[in-house]
């Protein structure tokens, strides 16, 4: 049954590709002239994509710029409007990811898809499950489960429901799986975006891997170091049009930043978290915060107008940390002052009452209301604090939504388009803005840069000092230690769920961080 | 109120309806007639409005219920209840008042129970609301003992069969209600609240939205609407048949408010759509009273015309029909994602 | 223990725990007859409830199983007694009708993305209409073949009987596990329901799979319709009104969820069973009139699934709630 | 002895359902028997497996208001092997006799036939079109009722039934498809007779024809089958004419039978037929009402 993908017409096989380059022997995959629009808007104008076996091919651009969607198209799961695609000269016609996926292409997607509600196997192995007497055998599968994980350093029960493990082991598995599928191409959108480095280098490492045993590899990041890293070649689109294709080693990071952007870009530099000067005014203090089999007992002070980043391992207990200060999950061990006052964080309402905010890491689950507007997706949380008589009313939330549309830049046809329908940065950016129109004192944001373009993560990041200018006391969660580094004025280190060092002023550098992270490491080999 | 706007006059929803009426004017043609009797129109599509009202009144709290991705299928049982204590109240004698909040408040009552199931204690809206089904029903008929109280109390008489401006009074209650529940839930941030809910239950946790009491709140409403029509039952054949009420009715409101275009998913909805729905329904049924058709046939005609109905507003379909009339000069497609009305 | 399998345990265990206190209240309750009225009386209901739990996990539902159980009924009837077909025969073409049937449900819920609970609403008329249309009385079967299978039973110490529609609905269970925790199918049933977006996009075949399911569901449904008119010797085109709620009713305590992606067949048997016991209970009291019967089935209910509710909300707690929304 | 005995009802889906329960209640009480009631909610399976219950309980005898005629033969062999007498109420079945000792019952037809031949000789010759209103579909009353109605009026050339539609043995819907026929059927100037399966559907038909500015009893002649309270209120106001009774006594006949032949093994008759005895505005409706109000209709 998945092997019916059939060519659209014999009579075009052998084609040419877009792509003169001499090197037509070992294309794999040719994508051409492919248009897609939704509705009136037009996600993709006249795109081409030529994938070589024994390729590392990065494909680039800012937010919204149609890679997924390009990706959804060579995959079947799209059906382009104009276009045609070829796999080995043939032309294909993919109705169904199915018929791509038994051509050899796998595929990650962003915002890991995969099955919450079934085992970690089931979700390796569905769908081409190995059969006794024709019966799916799940010891032969839990074996090879063991073994495929095992080569990302993963040793997790394989008959547990993927909905117990967190994003990241999630990520990993859908990692997994793609490459168990790809004979020919392997496609991975934005698999980095929730790994933190060990993970990242481990994926690397497999990716090399298959790169030498020939298969084209399609590489979507916002890293610009992963791509230098890691790709031979790279593609950029820019608002659902190609910019160009060029091999890695005729671009700099600059240049490659002008491409995607269409003009410069003045990074931001670490020169704003170099006052030591402690803040003046504390706002809030956890004292012996915590719950049990979630988050050890800490003691944190919060003052008006800082960055605190949170670093950590992957698991190391930082999203159960912000649950617990924002009361989504209620604390059973100490308390929280306010401004000197006594405060009880009971539900996620007494959080917001006191004028704090929360954007979760896990957007799609935790964050974006998909059918609703980017309007209203941006005015809800105020709206929740203004309470459900005192409605806004359209103009009002027009006039907000059009406000942080145009400050944080969201890609969006319209205020009024569902959310759902943004791309996954976007999606990012509009939970924050949520969270900004609520005009907090407090803001406790995990993993706000990830799945966002270089643009944007300059933008995010320069936004974060400016509201700590303001004022504000953030908590930035973020796997990324060039970034908190950046933007900290404290950075506290989690490990094991427990708050184990904190680190201020000149301490605040990577090499300082890794090694507060793994001083457990250290000191076990003592 | 925002002038409606073309696009939602040409919602499948109304032209389904329009196709029903249509129907029933080939079967009967004297299907349109409407006389001036008594004080009141008279007439098979008054008699479609009328007879409508029950499931329209249900369908509005249905749709609240629905759109937070719940389902109640208490509200026939908890029509029968209403109307057993409505019929208590007036065969005793109690003040007008009494007799009227009763009902109500019983309504409120059974729809609180339903929420402290769903939200509180977390229990799948289709089973916990199955228990009120199932239990309420038990309790009208010990109420009325299992038989029929009649009664002669003008007030549910005419609640149940008087007329205002000529229109029944079950239509006067259901058009009031609509446009209430309607400017209630649109006016104020609870129809967004609502949606939010029920597109995604865990953002709804992490924005504050106070899910919990909204999600009670919804229920009790849908319970005060089953009551409302319970009452209106009640009153139209003068006693409360705790048997018969509002048997099965639960899934005649379900099927106005999917057909309203609320997705049992929960999410986006339309309270005037639902009543719209509510109307389809009926006007099929009245179509078959008046067609002449065996009555075997009746569930047959039945299945084609939601069949059709489907056909017509099947979200593949959609865009087809959306083409059609986007070849039309009239206004060019001003997509709002407001709802209509 | 996998905490997959926790609630399944409680439901088995409130089972146990309700029937011993039901033969603490009426010892006459343990007896074979008892156990083996439970099998035979249920047998249709159980075979029903199979496929509505794989509708269930599959994030759907359907309403038609109690109007194809009275479809099949009557055409079996209609082609033993009027048209004298021998009863194997009939079973072949009304088993074959059935899945047709569900086929087409699946397919109209499938490619014109109607909800489910409409299509199969309107195939619940559609079928009862056609049954009233077949006939409007019920039909007798007189058929020797008819007599032979309701002969058929294990006679066990204590008068009970193991009868073969009993044993058909544990076969039917047996093979409704197998399915759906040993097939690809199966597997693909769970990933719909689950996150059908996901499962596409994973490449389940999301278009055969719910054809298959319905068509599943709706040939169990005939199985079951068969099986009612072996218990009747007759077909009734009003037989089983109702019953799609108590199968739901029976697979929801059975502790599948509705909201789709997760559950067990044998938990569906469970809750069969267990409906059984109310039954069995209200009829040995002997005291309730009909209105408390209602009401006494009502709050036995909600007893059920508070209890339910309270063992595995723990389980729930962390995973369910994170279901992703689609 | 102290005799105990199931009794398996259907429902309580009407009034004079709940009738029949209450005075089977109280005839038992009478005769100091305990019942063992079982409510089988409309469903011939609960039915079916409240005798096996009641078998199981190794009661004296069970009583089985049937729910349809078919479908009683496995179980009622179970009952005949361990010597449990049943005795059927309401109906007959479709079943070998030896498995029951009595049916107490009416004859369905001849309600409706009675009916008829009362519109027959009200009309005389006069053209006259009458609406139906049916039961449930599919249901045995309502198809026996019909049956019998169109035999008596069979013969008379000027009497026809122009419309016939379910109201489903329920005044709501009686009332409703009253409403529809009166529209279809120029507003009611055409209808002679309305003929009903049910009182409880004529009276929600007499609220109908009242609504649509006609006199029912006069413009319209009403008569139904049951003999519930309520119609003969109906008919003490002139707004109905006929109806023929069906006694909700079923259990005492039954009951006197099975004490005859717990006592001394007497095989009582196999078919007792209860009266289908017609009502008009001649026979005291006020007193016919009162007399009924109290047995829980
Ligand atoms: N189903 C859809 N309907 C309408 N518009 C869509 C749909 N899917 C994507 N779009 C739009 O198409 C454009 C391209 O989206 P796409 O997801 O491909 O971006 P991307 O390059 O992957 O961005 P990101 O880096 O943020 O993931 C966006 O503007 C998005 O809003
Ligand atoms: N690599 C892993 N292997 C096994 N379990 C893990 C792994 N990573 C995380 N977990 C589990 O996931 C849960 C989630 O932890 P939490 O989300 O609070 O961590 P975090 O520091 O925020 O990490 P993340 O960067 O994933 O958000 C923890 O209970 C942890 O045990
Ligand atoms: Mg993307
Ligand atoms: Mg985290």
């Amino acid at each position: 049954m998945p092997t019916d993908f059939r060519p659209a017409d014999p009579g075009s096989v052998g084609n040419r590709p877009p792509e003169t380059s001499g090197a037509d022997a070992n294309v794999v995959l040719v994508a051409k002239g492919i248009v897609k629009t939704f509705g009136n808007h037009t996600a993709l104008n006249n795109v081409d994509l030529a994938l070589h076996s024994g390729e590392v091919h990065a494909l680039l651009g800012e937010n919204g710029a149609g890679k997924s969607t390009l990706i959804k198209i060579i995959t079947g799961a799209y059906t382009p409007d104009h276009g045609e695609i070829s796999v080995d000269g043939v032309l294909v016609q993919f109705t169904t990811p199915q018929q791509a996926q038994s051509a050899g292409i796998g595929t990650v997607y962003q915002e890991v898809n995969l099955l919450p509600n079934m085992t970690v196997i089931d979700n390796l192995f569905i769908g081409r499950q190995p059969r006794r007497y024709g019966f799916v055998d799940r010891k032969k599968m839990a074996r090879e489960a063991h073994r495929i994980l095992s080569q990302y350093g993963l040793d997790i029960d394989v008959h547990a429901e993927l909905s117990t493990f967190s994003v990241a082991v999630q990520q990993i598995i859908a990692i997994a799986r793609a490459v168990e599928l790809s004979g020919k191409v392997l496609i991975l959108d934005e698999p980095t975006a929730s790994l933190d480095r060990t993970e990242v280098e481990k994926l690397f490492e497999i990716v090399r891997r298959l790169k030498a045993r020939g298969l084209a590899i399609v590489f979507i990041t916002h890293f610009l170091d992963q791509v230098f890293e890691l790709s031979d070649r790279v593609t950029v689109l820019r608002n659902g049009r190609l910019v160009g294709s060029e091999t890695i080693g005729d671009l700099d990071r600059t240049s490659l930043v002008r491409m995607m952007l269409g003009k410069d870009l003045a990074f931001v530099h670490a020169e704003l978290a170099a006052d030591d000067t402690e803040p003046s005014s504390p706002l809030m203090r956890f004292r012996g915060f915590g719950r049990s089999g979630s988050v050890n007992p800490f003691d944190l002070t919060v003052h008006r107008g800082e960055v605190i980043g949170v670093a950590g391992l992957l698991g190391s207990g930082r999203t159960e940390m912000a649950r617990l200060m924002f009361g989504i999950d209620t604390a059973d061990q100490g308390a929280l002052d306010i401004d000197g006052q006594k405060i009880s964080l009971r539900a996620p309402q007494d959080a917001v009452s006191q004028g704090f905010g929360f954007c979760p890491e896990d957007r799609k689950v935790d964050g974006i209301f998909g059918d609703l507007s980017v309007r209203e997706n941006i005015i809800i949380a105020m709206q929740a604090k203004l309470g459900w008589l005192q409605a806004l009313n359209r103009d009002e939330q027009m006039e907000i939504a059009e406000h942080f549309i145009e400050a944080l830049d969201i890609r969006t046809a319209s205020a009024d388009l569902p959310v759902k329908l943004l791309s996954g940065g976007n999606q990012q950016k509009v939970i924050l803005a949520r969270w900004l129109a609520t005009d907090p004192r407090f803001l406790i944001l995990d993993e706000p840069t990830r799945g966002i373009d270089v643009g944007a993560h300059a933008e995010i990041v320069r936004m974060i000092s400016r509201l700590r200018e303001d004022g504000l006391a953030l908590i930035v969660i973020s796997s990324e230690l060039d970034e908190i580094v950046s933007y900290s004025s404290r950075v506290v280190v989690m490990r094991d769920r427990s708050l184990v060092a904190e680190l201020r002023g000149a301490e605040i550098n990577p090499s300082s961080i890794v090694r507060a992270i793994a001083a457990q490491d250290a000191e076990a080999a003592e | 109120m925002r002038i409606p706007s073309v696009k939602c006059l040409l919602s499948p929803q109304l032209v389904a309806l329009l196709g029903v009426l249509l129907f029933n004017w080939i079967v009967f043609p004297g299907f349109f007639d409407v006389a001036w009797r008594d004080g009141r129109f008279f007439g098979s599509l008054v008699d479609v409005i009328n007879r409508g009202a029950p499931v329209a009144i249900l369908s509005i709290g249905m749709t609240a219920i629905i759109a937070t991705r719940g389902v109640d299928l208490s509200v026939g049982a908890v029509m029968a209840v209403a109307g057993a204590v409505a019929a208590t109240c007036a065969v005793t004698g109690q003040p007008v008042i009494i007799m009227l909040l009763a009902p109500l408040a019983v309504g409120m009552l059974c729809g609180l129970w339903n929420g402290f199931l769903v939200s509180i204690l977390g229990i799948q809206p289709f089973v916990a609301t199955l228990v009120l089904m199932v239990a309420g029903r038990g309790v009208a008929q010990l109420i009325t003992e299992g038989s029929i109280v009649t009664f002669n109390d003008p007030v549910l008489i005419f609640i149940g069969t008087g007329s205002f401006l000529g229109l029944p009074m079950p239509a006067v209650i259901a058009i009031a209600l609509m446009v209430g529940a309607h400017l209630l839930v649109r006016r104020t941030a609870i129809g967004l609240f609502i949606e939010a809910i029920g597109i995604n239950r865990s953002a709804a946790n992490y924005t504050a939205l106070r899910s919990r009491s909204l999600v009670l709140a919804i229920y009790a409403f849908g319970g005060v609407c089953a009551a409302i029509a319970g009452t209106i039952a009640a009153g139209d054949i003068r006693g409360a048949d705790a048997n018969n009420t509002g048997l099965w009715l639960e899934l005649d409101a379900i099927l106005a408010v999917v057909i309203g275009g609320t997705s049992l998913m929960g999410g986006r909805f339309s309270i005037p759509l639902s009543v719209v729905g509510a109307l389809i329904i009926q006007a099929m049924n009245t179509g078959i009273l008046v067609s002449g058709f065996p009555p075997e046939f009746n569930l047959i005609v039945k299945a084609g015309l939601i069949i059709i109905i489907l056909v017509l507003q099947s979200a593949k379909l959609a865009p087809a029909l959306d083409r059609i009339f986007k070849q039309r000069p009239v206004q060019p497609s001003i997509q709002t994602s407001e709802k209509t009305g | 223990m996998n905490p997959r399998y926790r609630p399944l345990a409680a439901t088995t265990l409130i089972f146990v725990v309700a029937y011993g206190l039901c033969i603490l209240q009426y010892p006459g309750m343990w007896s074979t007859r008892i156990l083996g009225n439970f099998l035979t009386d249920n047998a249709f209901l159980g075979i029903a409830a199979v496929g509505a739990t794989f509708v269930i996990i599959s994030g759907g539902i359907d309403l038609s199983i109690g109007a194809v159980i009275g479809l099949a009924g009557v055409v079996v009837a209609v082609l033993v007694s009027h048209l004298g077909l021998h009863p194997i025969a009939a079973f072949g073409i009304v088993l074959t009708m059935s899945a047709l049937f569900g086929a087409a449900m699946g397919a109209v819920i499938h490619f014109l993305q109607v909800p489910p609970f409409i299509v199969t609403l309107a195939g619940m008329f559609l079928a009862r209409g056609l049954a009233s249309i077949l006939s409007q009385d019920s039909i007798p079967i007189s058929h020797p073949f008819y007599k032979t299978i309701m002969d058929l039973y294990y006679r066990l110490p204590g008068g009970g009987r193991l009868s073969a529609i009993g044993l058909l609905m544990l076969l039917v269970f047996l093979i409704g596990g197998l399915i759906a925790h040993r097939t690809r199918f199966g597997s693909y049933v769970y990933a719909l329901g689950g996150n059908p977006t996901s499962a596409a996009l994973m490449g389940v075949p999301t278009g055969p799979v719910t054809i298959g399911i319905y068509a599943l569901s709706s040939l169990l449904g005939g199985l079951a319709g068969i099986v009612y008119s072996l218990y009747t010797s007759a077909g009734y085109p009003l037989a089983a009104v109702g019953i799609e709620l108590d199968s739901i009713a029976a697979v929801v305590i059975g502790g599948t969820l509705l909201t789709g992606g997760y559950g067990f067949v044998f938990g569906t048997l469970i809750g069969v069973m267990l409906q059984g016991l109310v039954q069995t209970y209200i009829v040995f009291d002997g005291t309730l009139s009909s209105w408390w019967t209602k009401i006494a089935i009502g709050v036995l209910l909600f007893l059920f699934i508070l209890l339910q509710q309270l063992v595995f909300s723990a389980h729930k707690a962390g995973a369910r709630l994170k279901k992703a929304a689609a | 002895a102290n005799l105990t005995i199931g009794f398996s009802q259907i429902g309580s889906e009407s009034g004079w359902r709940a009738a029949e329960t209450s005075v089977t209640k109280a005839e038992a009480e009478k005769r100091g028997i305990t019942l063992k009631f079982a409510d089988a909610q409309q469903k011939q399976e609960n039915q079916i497996k409240a005798i096996r219950g009641f078998i199981a309980q190794g009661v004296d005898a069970i009583l089985v208001a049937p729910v349809v005629a078919t479908g009683w033969e496995n179980v009622l062999t179970e009952a005949k092997e361990a010597k449990i007498p049943v005795i059927l109420l309401d109906r007959g079945i479709d079943a070998p006799k030896d498995l029951y000792l009595t049916s107490v019952a009416s004859d369905q037809v001849k309600e409706g036939r009675v009916a008829g031949e009362w519109l027959v000789k009200t009309v005389g010759s006069k053209p006259c079109k009458v609406v139906e209103l049916q039961g449930t579909v599919g249901s045995t009353p309502a198809i026996n009722r019909k049956k019998g109605f169109e035999e008596a009026i069979a013969g008379q050339k000027n009497i026809s039934i122009v419309r016939s539609q379910t109201g489903d043995f329920t005044r709501a819907k009686g009332k409703e498809v009253m409403e529809g026929f009166l529209k279809a059927e120029n507003g009611g100037k055409d209808i002679c007779a309305m003929y009903a399966h049910n009182d409880d559907m004529a009276v929600g038909g007499i609220q109908a024809i009242k609504d649509a500015g006609l006199k029912p009893g006069k413009d319209i002649l009403v008569v139904s089958i049951d003999a519930v309270p309520d119609i003969f209120q109906a008919m003490a106001a002139g707004e109905a004419n006929a109806t023929v009774e069906l006694t909700p006594n079923m259990a005492g006949p039954a009951l006197d039978a099975l004490a005859a032949f717990l006592k001394d093994k007497k095989q009582p008759e196999k078919f007792i037929i209860t009266e289908s005895k017609l009502y008009t505005p001649a026979d005291d409706p006020k007193g016919e009402y009162e007399r009924r109000k109290g047995l829980g209709y």
